[in-house]
């Protein structure tokens, strides 16, 4: 196939966190310039300061900046840049940012409108795989969501227990469990409705319920010389709440054949939607180990790091390169599965308080290091961590010969993370990591759901009263910490206020 | 000067004497040495009992002590000798069971009520949903009581610190008038 | 050969700054406890937060810490360590440590003292490795260097031009450049007085002057099985006043035909000597691309983390295994060379005024992290820098496919670096990656002598003058920064203070 | 306020201004859009001109400014209009040729002395080896004139700021008495 080439001088990056400097790391790495863009809370982020160029796009709300297409296209045009990398989230996974991107005469660093589409709407994508042969989970759409009888028969055609999703949904949202025929026609109506809310669309679909499965995802890249390879498995079942927490790579589960087997599966995935750059198609393995196509994500994914250290690859530089019109670097062959890798997302947030998200400033953060430890966080000293956004602090990911050491390893680099300021969930990873059913490999999605801190033993009495008490002399009662402004004032600024209290 | 701090489910008597060996924590009247630095401006610390190593980071949240250690967070109150003999004068925090504010703690959007004023509610009873993020989470009740007052309603934003219900005691013999 | 296993179950770690971390790390990695020895200055190091347990040795002073044998058996007799690593520097190559450690029935991590005694001495080294079938650099012993005739005699038999050297020097003291036998005879008697004021013995020997040598030194592990093993080559030519500043693995002039006979020379050094644990043979390589034995460095080095990328091994591991009587992991055949790596040792320093050492307290530190970079610092943020101790503050260390990506991803980690508070070497180190001969590859020890910082340009004025404005208007002028006290006081003192100040 | 400073080998005058359009920093009357915004406590700044991002670090170093970018750190000292009227009203420091002191930037020792009170000495000229640390480092004459005392001896232990030598102006024609 005779591509033209389009190469890259400068990429924007439309996003912010910890996938922004993963790009605009790549791109450096490449000797490719980069533009960041900013919302006010992230003046002072790392992307910001990391990137050659920035560019401010509005007020901390999503929809007024980072979500605001507009408002990034301008910015590519401020700036030059010829070329522009979504990151995931935000605008990541929206054909009309691509289509917008592409009609400014830009190279957008991702999938085609056009697969993102097929891969989009979740009945689409079943269709579209199961076309290519893909097993899919068992389940069908609902012609007539209206007409009960209707209803029932297509969920007995399914078999129980089957879960109603919405088809533009994610997240957990709009999603019912239905145990039997009695349930099905008034979940199916709540779901729709729900669905109108969240999506401005309420079709929905039926699927069987897969009980305690295991998420296992393959990656995949495809260019547009026609290669396209799959570069295995991503374990992903350590899931609190359908947010994942650990993942690891090579799966304890799978072995050479059933990889191959979903391997071959994700690359008639990525071809039935005629899908370049990278991917990610999402499997549910039941506990007779059948694996069924769950759904495609058309972005690099949070967890790629596990994949880049096993295989010695790097994909967001083969994301580069594929938009560059190159081939894959390593043609449809990749290099040998290494080692074991597992990733942790170390995230702001209370896990003994039901996740909820946990707010602050940073005091001086303490990053692991070392061998076999990989760092991809956006944090730093002094940094505001609000609600205004998600709320992963840092992914500690760590690589070793094998899958025990990998783990001590892990448990090493979080003990030397230090976040002081915000409650963060390295305590819950690391009762995950001590689990018997993580240790043994053998757990499912079922894992996270019940991992209570273990209560406070007796010898460590005298280090926490210690500790509580050094604080306590230290800071009067009367000083309550002040309340600090959330954007922090130009050095000018504070001159000039200065100045007039003369 | 004395301490007091529940912890591991009992109460504690704590002291601190610095003598030319040292700092010791008194914990009960056992005597324990500890070393703690402060690592300059950051937050952190050191600490050293008994040759251990303890690194943590500390801060204070609305008057309790968090301490996070590397593999757990403790939240604590301690109270000293003179603000326990000032409480216990007043009938303040400790024993008494008077009406509870449940407040929000951090921003976010009221989603549902799940009792009404007048309720009596058990000990982890949900009371209302809250969204914060993209997230719906439960404010339960942290003790058994009566809902004396909804300050919200569904749909409402909220603050952190905003107050959303007052909780009064359980059911119980009318409390004798001093 | 059999040999009686010594499960080691507790570490004391005899040093401090990053090489202690390293060593933590390791056992960590290992399931193995650690055990931290400080000195006054140290008190809220990495090292000593990131071990299980920290004991103090006294006060700042080396020799009344950390050079302390008798402290340090204190310290291991206090928290029943089973082992002692002495990391590099201090008392790595005291063979008398070993002799104390192994008295007090504690394993030593490290060579048999026979072999440190037989390579400490330079003369005694060049002997035994000569024994061996090594090359050496062309030299002589002086028999008398009070006999002027055999003095002249002896440097005629060596050749024009040579160095004097100290026998039991190291870093360049007591060294003489000799153009020709004019010279020779006084510089020998300033070399062998110089060298007794330095080293408390005089003896001198003479050494062929290899001109614009690059330094390039080979791995080596050998075990009590019987197994011994080169594990490739670093190049270490980027250096400045004797000090190694860049080393990369592999080196760009090594070829598989070369690189076979240096680790077969490298094999032999260490079999002569009766070598056990890991060691590093130097040589020094002339533009002939002969090799010539220079000295055997009985410890770890700083800069073997290069060596651990591209082979895929963990040196440190390695020597706790070989201590605890295992065979090396792999036996005689390492992982396959695959990529290459770079290491930049990031220094306290002010490279535009002769490399003083600089001070200081570090503001946020920010170390660089993503995909190929390795981080091995003990900075913090609030740490006081102080002159105690080597002004070593953080080695960054990339890996790539290949050289020039190495070098690309290398400068991206240092751009993202940053070590508020202090004047370090990066800009100087940044310097050196921008140099066209280190670009070729085509370099030797005389790259790093010359590279003044390039003058301002004049599109960096305004970005200068506006940061100097916003700094000068925010701290007003009288207000000068308060001399801070070099250990950090307890809080229990501050708030003892606060008492009485009422 | 009006700003000196001397950079890349010119002296600038440099003025800010603040409008709606945010601040300006005029340099020899040309303005540039500049934002400027520091960490919180880190002793990090972002900068950006014209779009262009440049992170850095700032501190001072007895009176100068030391500005670390990610490839080079530049130190310089910028003088406001009311210190350059007060200079030239006294002639302080600015224009001055008077006696110079040569101080050791760091702790160390004298090792040898390498001039004597009297000598004629050119710019950079070895003054003496001082050692720090492992290292010998020759401290050198800044400029032309004549060594009118030394004040340490070898082997003398010197702390930073330490007065070492104290220079005299370069042989001329005896100073005009005011």
């Amino acid at each position: 196939m005779t591509v033209a080439p389009r190469p890259i001088r400068k990429i924007l990056v439309a996003n912010r966190g910890e996938i922004a400097l993963r790009v605009i790391r790549a791109a450096h790495d490449m000797g490719i310039r980069t533009v960041a863009v900013y919302s006010d809370a992230d003046r002072t982020a790392l992307h910001v300061r990391g990137a050659y160029e920035a560019y401010r796009l509005g007020p901390p709300e999503p929809a007024a900046s980072y979500l605001s297409i507009e408002k990034i296209l301008d910015a590519c045009k401020a700036s030059g840049a010829d070329a522009v990398h979504p990151g995931y989230g935000f605008l990541a996974e929206n054909a009309a940012f691509v289509e917008a991107v592409e009609a400014a005469g830009l190279v957008f660093i991702g999938p085609p409108a056009a697969a993102m589409h097929a891969m989009g709407d979740k009945i689409s994508a079943r269709a579209t795989v199961s076309a290519g042969g893909v097993p899919v989970v068992p389940g069908a759409t609902l012609e007539d969501a209206s007409n009960p009888a209707l209803v029932v028969e297509t969920a007995k055609g399914v078999g129980f227990p089957l879960l109603v999703k919405a088809a533009f949904g994610g997240g957990g949202k709009g999603m019912r469990l239905v145990n039997g025929p009695g349930e099905v026609v008034e979940a199916v109506q709540r779901a729709s409705s729900e669905a109108v809310t969240a999506f401005g669309d309420g079709t929905v679909y039926l699927e069987r319920f897969i009980e305690k499965p295991r998420h296992i995802e393959i990656q995949i890249l495809a260019d547009e010389h026609g290669n396209a390879v799959a570069v295995g498995e991503r374990e992903c079942s350590v899931q609190r709440r359908h947010q994942k927490v650990v993942e690891e790579s090579p799966s304890p589960i799978v072995d050479a054949d059933l990889r191959a087997r979903m391997e071959e599966a994700a690359v008639q995935a990525a071809r039935a939607c005629g899908y370049t750059s990278a991917g990610t198609v999402e499997f549910l393995v039941g506990a007779d180990r059948e694996f069924h196509f769950l759904e495609m994500n058309t972005r690099i994914q949070v967890e790629h790091p596990i994949t880049e250290l096993c295989y010695g690859v790097d994909l967001v530089r083969e994301q580069i390169r594929i938009a560059e019109g190159l081939p894959i670097s390593f043609g449809e062959t990749h290099p040998p599965l290494r080692g074991h890798a597992i990733e942790a997302r170390i995230c702001a947030e209370d896990a003994d308080r039901g996740f909820l998200p946990s707010t602050g400033t940073l005091g001086a953060v303490q990053l692991p290091g070392g061998p076999g430890v990989r760092c991809d966080g956006h944090v730093f000293a002094g940094q505001e961590i609000t609600l205004y956004y998600d709320n992963l602090l840092l992914k500690v990911i760590v690589y070793a010969e094998d899958r025990p050491s990998a783990i001590h390893r892990l448990k090493r680099a979080l003990y030397e993370t230090r976040l002081p300021g915000l409650t963060t969930n390295i305590p819950f990873v690391l009762r995950v990591l001590d689990d018997e059913r993580f240790l043994s490999g053998d757990y499912d999605t079922s894992l996270a759901e019940d991992l209570p801190a273990p209560p406070l033993d007796e010898n460590d009495v005298v280090p926490v009263v210690a500790a509580a008490l050094a604080l306590h002399r230290r800071v009067p009662k009367a000083v309550v910490p002040a309340a600090r402004p959330t954007v922090a004032l130009s050095p000018w600024v504070q001159a000039d206020r200065g100045w007039m209290s003369r | 000067m004395k301490y007091y701090v529940e912890i591991a489910g009992r109460e504690r008597l704590v002291e601190i004497q610095t003598g030319k060996e040292g700092l010791q924590v008194l914990v009960d009247g056992t005597p324990h040495p500890v070393d703690i630095a402060e690592v300059r401006g950051a937050g952190l610390y050191s600490l050293l009992v008994d040759g251990h190593s303890h690194a943590y980071a500390a801060r204070f949240d609305n008057g309790d002590a968090v301490l996070s250690f590397h593999d757990r967070e403790v939240q604590l109150r301690i109270e000293d000798e003179r603000t326990r003999l000032a409480h216990e004068a007043t009938g303040g925090p400790r024993g008494g069971s008077g009406p509870a504010q449940v407040k929000s703690v951090m921003p976010g959007v009221v989603k549902e009520l799940r009792v009404a004023e007048g309720d009596a509610v058990r000990e982890g009873q949900p009371l209302l949903n809250r969204e914060a993020m993209k997230m719906e989470n439960e404010i339960r009740a942290t003790h058994e009581g009566v809902v004396e007052r909804i300050h919200v309603e569904p749909g409402a934003a909220v603050d952190k610190g905003a107050l959303l219900v007052t909780m009064g005691a359980a059911e119980a013999p009318a409390p004798a008038t001093a």
